[in-house]
């Protein structure tokens, strides 16, 4: 199973800025490994993220976002106590959802 | 985890001798000559050969590097005698071009000079080797990341008055540039400079190109 | 090899693209920027948060944590012992760094193979494991000030040795750890050289390391660190957790007395 | 905010459930879109979203250094003050395929996204809004590659 994403929200002004750390090798699939065979595509392929148990966020990322990707967004109206939990999905079909509480 | 032990244990054994004659809370460190022993065995055996990086490459090193290594930990640099003779003898090892042309391609050597490659033991023993030179050096103006440990090699022909690389006027500097790349610490003992001819770091041929990218007034080096 | 593809796609982006445009900011102005963006989301967090779980996991034939394992501060005791390391311990006899004293603590206590986690590639299995753990260990004591211990003998020995390695050049480059790291203000391409004959500053050099390293998106240990110094140097390969590396470290944070680590550092 | 792995550890089993009962991995289930990311130009990737010819507009910023100490991660912003902008994208126009990411605008976010990129060379990089009725509007700027280190 995937490790775990490194998540944080914090409350700004009327909502929350959050903060997300994936671990991904985010292989592009342009590289060859040392026999000169090509090392195939494996990367996140869509991203979402919700308040509360609703959905705020949709993204499609290409192999081109780097290696354990780093994404930043804000949440309006989320406040602190609420829950933000962030899922994404790979083209091999592996997920992971975190969530954390805004503080 | 034994042969591990075995080497670790060196740092000890050394230092538990010391304690033994010192006793105090702050025993006298051992002689300087029993340091650098201790420190030649450590060497021996905390490297090993890996690909093409051979273990001689630290046990089996020559006189020019040994007597600057010594300086440096001392902190007092070679006295003049000493470092006159280093130089003359790496002078020595210089190899001049052989059909007299001292210049290549400019192309070529600006390539050279920005390729980092070659000699490590992840290196295959047929690797092109790479100049190093943008690594420490400004060479032409286009390239902006460039080191800075060397001197800026930036119009290099042209501040010395080359317009004619083969005139009898540009012999003297044209001489010295391939002195210097062959083999730098024949004008400085202990130059921070790879001696690229002298290792086998870099060919003849593209030592000429090298040359080029510094002295032929074509080169962007020299606009 | 990451590293290489990119190069190579950077020498040629260089050669077709840099030719123009003189930056109304200086180059130095323009990678500070790029430096400060990359500073807030620093993926060094993933690996603190594996080597968290790995110090309180149960794990290994005798199915035990590290909580016990003794960093130089007394068992268990975490905080500050990062700056205080490499240092002397008593009951391996030997002067030792975070990672070698590391794989001691997962022998004993743990009961794993300590010969084996040493032979291991960096980036792979156990010694994944290893720098993990030193990851959460000096982010654990970030901010504090390097005091390494010199009052043991076999400590003032390993300064001693490891200023020799410091200063020793060899390889087929005539280059040593001096060559770099034993002036002001000098840079190699674009990076920034500290001068690690002294105090380089705070959460420069000695003091940034564990660090995530952009170019191949790896997590890279003190060891590996100085691993591929040499291996750049072209140097025959360092055992790791040797005594040469442990001298060496032994002296660089000496060196770095006052410095306050901002371990686990992001470099390029 | 700290969380420990295990806490997340904890949270994600329920969280999955949660998300699956409230219907949201069907969203994630569509299909990935293949013809945006498969583009070899801006212009095509931007089409595979609906947007028309690209028109540079002040109202779209993009956040990128002008120099990039190592091309494996560059730090891209891309935010709007527009209305009905449907979509957020990044791309790099001499990557292999320009499109790095795409972000759907809702009322629930702003329209501000932050994230790094891969650029195999120095490269205009391009933040596009398009918008529901299928304009797309861009600013762009030049983000250098440096080759780095020994090089070695």
């Amino acid at each position: 199973m995937a490790d775990p994403m490194r998540i944080r929200a914090q409350a700004q002004g009327s909502g929350a800025v959050v903060r997300v750390l994936m671990s991904h090798e985010m292989e592009t699939g342009q590289r060859k490994d040392a026999a000169g065979k090509t090392i195939p595509a494996w990367h996140i392929t869509d991203v979402t993220a919700s308040h509360n148990g609703k959905q705020v966020l949709a993204a499609e990322w290409g192999p081109a976002v780097a290696k354990n990707p780093f994404l930043q967004f804000n949440v309006k109206g989320a406040k602190a106590g609420d829950k933000i939990a962030v899922t994404w999905k790979d083209n091999k079909g592996d997920t992971r959802t975190d969530e954390v509480t805004v503080s | 985890m034994k042969k591990l032990n075995r080497k670790w244990l060196a740092l000890g054994a050394v230092a538990v001798a010391v304690a033994a004659v010192g006793c105090a809370s702050l025993a006298p460190l051992p002689s300087t000559a029993e340091l650098d022993k201790t420190a030649q065995d450590l060497v021996k055996a905390s490297f090993r050969g890996q690909g093409i990086a051979k273990v001689e490459r630290v046990t089996d090193i020559d006189e020019t590097l040994r007597l600057c290594n010594a300086a440096d930990v001392a902190g007092k640099p070679l006295d003049a005698a000493t470092a006159k003779r280093i130089e003359e003898a790496n002078l020595k090892t210089v190899k001049w071009p052989a059909d007299g042309k001292f210049l290549g391609d400019w192309k070529q050597g600006e390539q050279i000079a920005q390729s980092g490659r070659g000699q490590t033991w992840t290196d295959a023993a047929n690797t092109v080797n790479g100049g190093n030179c943008y690594n420490c050096h400004q060479i032409s103006k286009e390239e902006i990341s460039f080191g800075t440990i060397g001197p800026s090699l930036y119009q290099y022909g042209k501040l010395r008055g080359v317009t004619d690389p083969s005139s009898a006027a540009a012999k003297p500097i044209v001489e010295y540039t391939w002195g210097k790349i062959w083999n730098a610490k024949a004008y400085n003992a202990c130059s921070n400079m790879p001696r690229a001819g002298h290792m086998g770091n870099l060919t003849e041929q593209q030592i000429r190109h090298v040359m080029a990218l510094l002295l032929d007034p074509q080169s962007p080096v020299n606009k | 090899m990451m590293t290489r593809t990119l190069v190579a796609l950077a020498v040629a982006g260089l050669a077709a693209g840099l030719a123009s445009a003189q930056s109304p900011k200086s180059t130095t102005q323009s990678i500070e920027e790029y430096r400060a963006m990359l500073a807030d989301g620093n993926p060094a967090e993933l690996f603190e948060a594996k080597g968290e779980d790995l110090w309180k996991h149960k794990r290994g034939p005798k199915n035990a944590s590290l909580e016990q394992c003794d960093l130089g501060k007394g068992p268990g005791v975490v905080k500050g012992a990062f700056v205080e390391l490499p240092r002397y311990f008593a009951d391996t006899g030997k002067v030792q760094d975070l990672e070698s004293r590391l794989v001691t603590c997962m022998e004993r206590l743990q009961g794993l193979n300590g010969a084996e986690i040493a032979k291991t590639p960096f980036g792979r299995g156990e010694m994944a494991n290893v720098t993990a753990l030193a990851t959460w260990i000096a982010a654990e004591s970030r901010g504090l000030a390097f005091n390494l211990p010199q009052s043991a003998p076999q400590e003032r020995v390993a300064y001693e040795v490891g200023k020799r390695l410091f200063f020793m050049r060899g390889g087929t480059h005539d280059f040593s750890c001096a060559s770099c790291h034993g002036e002001e203000g000098k840079r190699i391409r674009l990076q920034d050289l500290p001068n690690l004959t002294k105090n380089p500053g705070d959460g420069v050099g000695f003091a940034a390391w564990p660090a995530y390293r952009v170019s191949n998106g790896q997590m890279w240990s003190m060891q590996l660190r100085l691993n591929d110094c040499y291996r750049q140097q072209r140097f025959p390969y360092p055992e790791f957790g040797s005594d040469a590396l442990t001298a060496l470290s032994t002296y660089l944070g000496v060196n770095a007395k006052g410095a306050k680590s901002a371990a686990p550092a992001i470099k390029r | 905010m700290k969380t420990t792995r295990r806490q997340t550890l904890q949270h994600s089993a329920a969280v999955a459930g949660l998300l699956a009962s409230s219907g949201l991995f069907p969203q994630l289930a569509h299909a990935w879109t293949n013809a945006a990311f498969d583009a070899k130009t801006v212009a095509e990737a931007l089409k595979a979203y609906g947007g028309g010819a690209p028109t540079e507009s002040k109202d779209v910023t993009l956040t990128a250094p002008d120099i990039a100490e190592n091309g494996a991660v560059v730090p891209m912003g891309v935010a709007t003050t527009l209305p009905n902008v449907k979509h957020l994208l990044v791309l790099v126009e001499k990557n292999p395929a320009p499109l790095v990411a795409k972000f759907d605008v809702s009322d629930a976010v702003d329209a501000n996204f932050l994230t790094r990129a891969k650029m195999g060379q120095s490269s205009d990089v391009y933040a596009v809004a398009i918008t529901r009725d299928g304009k797309a509007l861009f600013s762009k700027k030049e983000v250098k590659v440096t080759l780095g280190g020994c090089g070695g």
